[in-house]
């Protein structure tokens, strides 16, 4: 008997894909979960902690909604750059930029009424991502550079800018001298959507945002023309497509979604710019991406359930104290084995006898 | 600047410069087999961990070395399963070992954070140490410095007089073509990236053996990206990429020296340089050599055959 | 007869549920040609990449002298003395022709010297001129064939497959090449040669071998066959005239004028004018500025020096307005079906919508795109061009190359283009693909002005109105196909012996 | 009563720096009677440290530490909401009904460790690798830089930057960035034992901080500035047992014992263990306080006047270096 791998001529059904990637998630946990063990912690007592931490009450559910909604939206962003297969890893550099769009208006208007003061915000932000994408975009274009090195390189550019900028022109007189600007007026900050729930108006963003992308990916004409850009940039550029223009087009939306998840950060659950907001969202985007295959209901979902995991790794450190890093090491390995599935998307694996 | 800053600012390059130049040669390897393998920091962070513990378990730092260099090939053969037999997408591949690999060593590294081990220390090399600023410079450094400047020799002299380095550039140019020259290009491409995550381990192993003796969370520190970089500066090849390695290294000790010498400039400015500095070079050595010199087939998977 | 070399038995081979080779017999004899001949996706590179170790039967042996081989990589296949020369070059561009030579050569260290020495007594021998210090990526197509040739020849190959080898060569080269088959035959090497180019297979072949969806259904000695439009007969399973009818068409308004195109380095320019209704055929070796001349026509870089003009437009001009103007437009043939003319892993629909979607798209800046609309154009179009198969949602890299270019000329003739730019518009294709792909350009030239751009000189003079010859960067000569003292220069014009200037 | 105590670190708590020292105090804790305590460590701050002061709440928790600077809003805002729940914050300076605060002047410490400093250094240049330029380092340099100048006039500091409080790789690069330009006393306000490691290799002195640094660099340290949590954590927890805690706003001096220097090296000459010893006792009883005017900064503009103390609000607001400081303050 002798294994041979075929392409498939046809797509997988839908629940085919989702038994692939059940069985590749499964297989990560039973990795990690050796570790756990060997790490003295019991595996079944560990993931019951760290799903219950996650998703297993009210609170639980909120709170993991609520560190969804950043990585949601620049997650949102790394996709879009995917399609074109830009690859756009600075998407902590423009969530970076973004927060500081958002306070830059934010301090330069205290009194004025949220309805001005939350579109200009956003608007800023999302401007000042954008821009954080562009330039390496135009880079790429011109100066052939390689994008992935230099978006990653403008992510610890704007690290230290956001430090700079709290540590020097935007640090509050009254911090007493900490790291930190001051705190937004109340017209500044995204609410709760009620007064019992902690979940914030960002969650409506991600809804109207991730419907937006959607449809552009899905009716228009420039949606099609990244898919194929994406496939075959050859391709595109015989039939016409402007290549160029989509790369900065891309990388400037891309962008403008993490610079918007900058905003909707800093302004609804920081409320004032600290270098601490930077805890790598823009990297676990990267992940969900891949993980959702670029789609943005996937990416949702993705993204919940992230969140939800590294919320549940706290539960884990409270209740069993296992070190915080286990959490990388779950995603980590979510990934790889995922990524391995995906043969399984493309090939088929028959069995065929031999003479 | 004076002098008697210059020398020991260069001498302050070439050190921290080495673990990325180690790091820098693992990934020209690699990508010369025509594999992307952006994972070098998680790599480079398993391997600092993996020698910190076996130097404080054993005592022996050379063995420690060497064992960091072995858990370099074991952690990329993960890339080697994903991107090889299950044809993964090579960048995101790269990603999910960074973060697995800064996760387990972080992780399995929580309870000796802080603590120390025995490592190497610099050694004067007779003679040579003697020469009058270059001895300073280049010749009284850990032994880790001094074996980094035999392998980009012996690099070149594998990628262009030995047939399996032939082998190995042809299989990241065109595997096709390899094949029907009867090359094995799995086999070739599993030694790209064997002998690549070997390197990055020893770079990982020159932080935690050379640089400090001492093992944190998140050591690498970016390192490992910053090779990345280099290799593109460096037009993949080994000759170049120590010059990049030490220019990196050179940026960070002069920025820390600036502020010692006490320039009046932003920490947080003067901390952006290297980072910045990286981007420029990219942009320039980008410009200039329109040709691109990376490995044609560099990044695309080989198709499962049969 | 002598013995033969290698001895194919019972061969059986298939990809899912297409059968490209069953149970397949054949015998390569040391000092004759064997031909074999198919329509496309007959099967023949099927079972030549089965013989030289790329691929693995499902059934059925390989024997070399008797002794049953287990080829189960390319490796082996060399191992047992068989190489081939594969359609599409397999070499290392960024490498040198002695490196390329060498490679595969289980041998630790290089002596550079040393393999340059013997790579150039090797091509001497055979009457090959390429230097073996030159990178490939400087390399003419006919040298680069030399340079597979010479990696047989190190490795003192004993079978020798060539698959479509002269569709990428001038006749002079072609020539060439036979000359060295014929060395080598001399040596008591045995060869296979597979072409759609039935004179040649003619000239060259001593057998010929026929395969039909996979199997052998005719194996003849050369002699016993009178004429081509039997081959093409036995091959086919029907009669194949081999001619289409060339109707006069109305010459009218022209569509595309080139004065002084700077093509490639040397080129001191290009001048012609096309008009609708006519068909020009550009013919020369690959990489004299083809390239370049179509890049340019097309859009896809700026001319460097001298004028173009497009529908009387400026080149700047054309490109800039020319998606929001349907009624002048240009169609691009490339070459390149799978890297260029399409996405393979796309379907047939995101691959049909590629240069049509702003035909189906609109609202304001035309945002939307109307898929289900281009949906039902493109089924019928499929249906009318018999692409094959006519299903939207495979993907392009599925279909055989004959029908993925009837899918692109489908879907470049639907824009009703006033300009149409084939380039290499049959090549790979079997007779009968090409006889329909003829037809369609000699149809569509009743609405344009085409630029057929070809290597191929048989394929030109049936085509054309009118001829030019294209050398190092510059049209050499250009003349109506009528006139035939020209005609019997072109052969060398290719080859750059003419001191004949551009006449327009 | 059985009491449950919930530790939130910044950092790593094996780090031997300030994580570690605060949670040494937490063991303390945890050995007294009725209680159980449990932690989580490397909490960002900001919305992850909410996240996680609320978890601990609504798991029951009846006192929670939050042990940097950037938990005070966090904290507070949680702390609204669970109002039996006492929340103790270190290092800022908001409080409510709830909620205390509290933190050590250590800069009592780094002054007693400069004055070690500029007893021993002969090229008259001490090293200082520091974090980040807020309030609570620049003090600690200034304090450090007036111990040493309290012995020895000349003496000049040079301050290098890491912007970051761990990461042994760089602090040691800034370290012998400091000896390069002279420096043969190295303190350092960071967590990781870098700095020892540079000076012991390269034979000069240093300074620790956190805990006591010797192991790390046996030949070159002279003493640390440390921290020593036991006694306040026990005393708070006690109350809360016993129902009597109120929520204030504490600075804990070295009469408290809850900032201290350790053990001096053995290079330390006998004379200046006796002076600083004796500075040590005059620093408990209060006669001696570390910012008495006159206090000039870089430029020599005069900060504290003749005979004058500096207050304590002046003392947390503090973004000024005095003068023969070299080093940026942005
Ligand atoms: N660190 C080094 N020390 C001494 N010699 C070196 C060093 N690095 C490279 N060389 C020598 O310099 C020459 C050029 O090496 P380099 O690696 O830059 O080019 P290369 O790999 O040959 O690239 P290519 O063949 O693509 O031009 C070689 O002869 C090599 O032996
Ligand atoms: N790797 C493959 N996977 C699936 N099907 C394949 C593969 N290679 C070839 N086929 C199919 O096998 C059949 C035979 O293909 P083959 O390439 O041998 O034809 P051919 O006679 O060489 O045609 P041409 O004249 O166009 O070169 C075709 O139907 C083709 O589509
Ligand atoms: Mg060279
Ligand atoms: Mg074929």
């Amino acid at each position: 008997m002798q294994l041979q791998i075929l392409k498939r001529t046809r797509r997988i059904s839908f629940s085919g894909a989702v038994a692939v990637f059940v069985s590749a998630i499964l297989l990560s946990l039973l990795f990690s979960g050796i570790l756990l063990s060997l790490g003295g912690t019991p595996a079944v007592a560990g993931f019951s902690t760290l799903f219950k931490g996650g998703f297993g009450s009210r609170w639980a559910l909120e709170d993991s909604v609520l560190k969804a909604i950043p990585i949601f939206l620049c997650s949102l962003g790394v996709a879009v750059a995917f399609r074109l297969k830009v690859w756009n890893i600075g998407a902590e550099g423009q969530y970076a930029l973004g927060a500081i769009g958002a306070t830059g208006v934010a301090l330069a208007f205290p009194d004025w009424p949220s309805w001005a003061v939350l579109p200009l915000m956003a608007l800023s932000a999302a401007c000042a991502g954008g821009i954080w994408g562009l330039i390496p975009a135009l880079l790429r274009q011109k100066m052939h550079t390689n994008e992935i090195i230099v978006t990653l390189m403008f992510n610890y550019i704007a690290v230290y800018l956001l430090q700079y900028l709290v540590l020097g022109v935007w640090r509050d007189p009254n911090s007493h001298g900490f790291a930190v600007s001051a705190a937004f007026s109340d017209a500044a900050i995204i609410g709760p959507l009620s007064d019992a729930a902690s979940v914030h108006w960002g969650l409506v963003h991600c809804i109207v945002l991730g419907i937006l992308l959607l449809l552009f990916f899905r009716y228009t004409r420039i949606g099609y023309e990244i898919k194929a850009a994406g496939e075959n940039m050859n391709a595109a550029r015989y039939a016409g497509i402007r290549v160029d223009f989509l790369v900065c087009l891309v990388m400037a939306i891309s962008g403008g979604l993490a610079g918007w998840a900058g905003f909707v950060e800093v302004s609804a659950t920081v409320n004032q710019l600290q270098p601490s907001m930077l805890v790598g969202y823009g990297y676990t985007a990267i992940v969900v991406a891949w993980l959702a295959r670029l789609n943005p209901a996937g990416i949702a979902v993705t993204s919940f359930l992230l969140a939800g995991l590294r919320v549940g790794v706290e539960s884990l450190q409270l209740d069993l104290q296992v070190p915080a890093d286990f959490g990388d090491i779950l995603e980590g390995s979510i990934l790889l084995m995922v990524l391995a599935a995906g043969l399984f998307l493309e090939y088929r694996i028959v069995r065929k006898g031999r003479t | 600047m004076n002098f008697d800053i210059l020398i020991p600012l260069l001498a302050a390059t070439v050190l921290s410069g080495t673990p990325v130049l180690y790091a820098t040669l693992g990934e020209i390897i690699t990508e010369k087999s025509g594999v992307l393998n952006l994972g070098v920091e998680g790599v480079m962070m398993l391997g600092a961990f993996s020698a910190f513990f076996v130097a404080a378990a054993t005592g022996s730092p050379w063995l420690a070395f060497v064992v960091a260099g072995v858990v370099g090939m074991l952690v990329v053969s993960l890339h080697g399963v994903v991107c090889l037999w299950f044809q993964g997408n090579q960048v995101v591949s790269g990603l999910a070992l960074t973060l697995l690999g800064s996760g387990l060593a972080n992780y399995l590294g929580t309870p000796y954070v802080g603590t120390k081990a025995p490592g190497f220390s610099a050694v004067a090399l007779p003679g040579l140490s003697r020469i009058p600023a270059l001895g300073e410079i280049f010749f009284n450094h850990d032994p880790l410095v001094y074996l980094s400047y035999l392998l980009p020799p012996i690099l070149w002299f594998f990628f262009h007089r030995t047939g399996i380095g032939l082998g190995l550039r042809a299989v990241g140019e065109n595997p096709a073509a390899a094949r029907a020259a009867g090359l094995n290009v799995q086999r070739l491409r599993w030694l790209g990236i064997l002998a690549g995550g070997f390197f990055m381990g020893l770079g990982g192993a020159c932080l935690s053996l050379a640089y400090t003796h001492l093992w944190t969370s998140s050591l690498s520190g970016g390192r490992g990206w910053i090779a990345v970089a280099l290799v593109i500066f460096a037009f993949w090849r080994p000759g170049r990429a120590v010059f990049g390695a030490w220019l990196f290294g050179g940026v960070m000790a002069l920025q820390l020296r600036l502020q010692a010498s006490g320039a009046h400039v932003s920490s947080s400015l003067l901390l952006m340089l290297p980072y910045a500095l990286t981007v420029i070079v990219l942009v320039f050595s980008s410009a200039r050599r329109k040709s691109n010199a990376a490995p044609a087939a560099l990044g695309v998977n080989v198709e499962p055959g049969e | 007869m002598s013995e033969a070399l290698i001895r194919l038995e019972g061969i059986s081979k298939s990809f899912g549920r297409v059968r490209a080779n069953s149970n397949v017999s054949l015998e390569i004899v040391g000092g004759r040609v064997l031909a074999l001949l198919g329509e496309n996706g007959a099967g023949k590179s099927t079972l030549m990449s089965i013989l030289a170790g790329q691929l693995r039967p499902d059934s059925g042996t390989v024997s070399a002298r008797g002794r049953v081989l287990q080829l189960t990589s390319p490796e082996e296949a060399i191992a047992a003395g068989i190489g081939m020369v594969y359609q599409h070059f397999k070499l290392v561009e960024a490498m040198t022709v002695a490196e390329n030579v060498f490679l595969g050569h289980r041998q630790m260290l290089i002596n550079r010297r040393r393999i340059e020495a013997e790579v150039k007594a090797l091509a001497s021998q055979f009457g090959m001129s390429v230097k073996p210090s030159a990178v490939i990526r400087d390399l003419s197509m006919g040298e680069r064939q030399q340079v597979e040739i010479l990696k047989l020849l190190y490795r003192r190959s004993e079978v020798l497959i060539f698959d479509e080898p002269t569709a990428v060569l001038t006749p002079a080269e072609a020539e060439n090449l036979f000359a060295t088959m014929r060395l080598m035959l001399a040596q008591g090497k045995g060869i296979v040669f597979i072409s759609h180019k039935l004179e040649e297979v003619m000239s060259v072949a001593d057998d010929i071998a026929i395969l039909r969806r996979g199997e052998i259904v005719d194996t003849v000695p050369v002699i016993e066959v009178s004429s081509t439009a039997e081959l093409a007969e036995r091959m086919v399973g029907r009669k194949v005239l081999l001619e289409v009818e060339k109707k006069p068409v109305e010459i009218r308004q022209q569509v595309l004028s080139l004065h002084g195109l700077g093509c490639g380095e040397r080129g001191d320019g290009v001048s012609f004018e096309l008009r609708q209704g006519e068909i020009l055929g550009i013919v020369g070796v690959a990489g004299n500025g083809q390239k370049e001349l179509v890049e340019t026509v097309c859009g896809l870089c700026k001319p460097h020096s001298g004028t173009v003009r497009i529908f009387g437009r400026e080149w700047g001009e054309f490109f800039r307005t020319a998606a929001d103007d349907p009624d002048n437009t240009l169609a691009w043939i490339a070459e390149d079906r799978q890297g260029l003319a399409t996405c393979p892993s796309l379907d047939l629909l995101d691959n049909f919508l590629l240069t049509t979607r702003r035909s189906f798209s609109g609202g304001p800046g035309k945002l939307f795109l109307f898929r289900e609309e281009a949906r039902k154009r493109a089924e019928y179009l499929l249906k009318t061009f018999d692409v094959r198969p006519p299903d939207l949602s495979a993907a392009a890299w599925q279909l055989s190359g004959g029908n993925l270019q009837k899918m692109v000329l489908a879907r470049e003739f639907y824009r009703k283009p006033r300009l149409i730019v084939a380039e290499q518009p049959t090549q790979g294709l079997d007779i009968s693909a090409m006889e329909e792909v003829w037809k369609l350009l000699l149809k569509a030239r009743e609405a344009a002005g085409i630029l057929l751009v070809t290597g191929d000189l048989a394929e030109a003079l049936t085509l054309s109105d009118r001829i030019g010859v294209m050398f190092d960067g510059r049209l050499l000569a250009c003349f109506p196909v009528e006139d035939t003292v020209s005609l019997a220069a072109v052969p060398q014009m290719m080859a750059g012996i003419c001191k004949k200037s551009a006449t327009v | 009563k059985e009491v449950k105590v919930g530790f939130i670190y910044i950092s790593p708590v094996g780090d031997a720096g300030y994580s570690y020292a605060h949670n040494e105090g937490r063991k303390a804790v945890e050995k007294m009677e009725g209680v159980t305590t449990s932690f989580v460590e490397s909490v960002p701050e900001g919305p992850d440290s909410e996240r996680v002061a609320l978890k601990m709440a609504r798991k029951g928790y009846d006192v929670i530490f939050g042990t940097s600077f950037g938990y005070m809003d966090p904290l507070l805002k949680v702390a609204k909401k669970f109002p039996k729940v006492a929340f103790l914050h270190c290092s800022g300076y908001k409080t409510a009904k709830n909620m205390g605060n509290y933190f050590g002047r250590i800069y009592q410490s780094r002054y007693l460790t400069g004055v070690v400093a500029g007893s021993m250094t002969k090229s008259n240049i001490l090293g200082y690798v520091a974090a980040m330029p807020i309030p609570e380092v620049i003090r600690g340099i200034n304090a450090f830089t007036l111990g040493a100048q309290s012995v020895n006039p000349k003496v000049q500091v040079r301050v290098v930057w890491t912007n970051s409080w761990y990461d042994p790789a760089t602090e040691k690069e800034a370290a012998k960035s400091l000896l390069d330009v002279g420096a043969d006393v190295l303190a350092q306000h960071q967590d990781s034992p870098g700095p020892q490691e540079a000076a012991e290799e390269a034979g000069v002195y240093s300074v620790g901080y956190n805990t006591d640094m010797k192991s790390f660099a046996p030949k070159a340290h002279l003493t640390s500035a440390v921290w020593n949590w036991a006694p306040y954590y026990t005393k708070v927890v006690k109350e809360v047992q016993d129902g009597t805690w109120k929520p204030e706003s504490v600075w804990l001096g070295m009469e408290t014992g809850v900032v201290d220097i350790s053990p001096y090296g053995d290079m330390v000459p006998e004379a200046v263990r006796k002076n600083v010893d004796n500075l040590k006792g005059q620093i408990i009883d209060g006669s001696l306080k570390v910012f008495t005017g006159p206090i000039f900064d870089q430029q020599g503009k005069e900060m504290v006047p003749v005979g004058q103390v500096a207050p304590d609000d002046q003392l947390l607001n503090m973004n000024w270096f005095v003068k023969g400081v070299t080093g940026t303050l942005k």
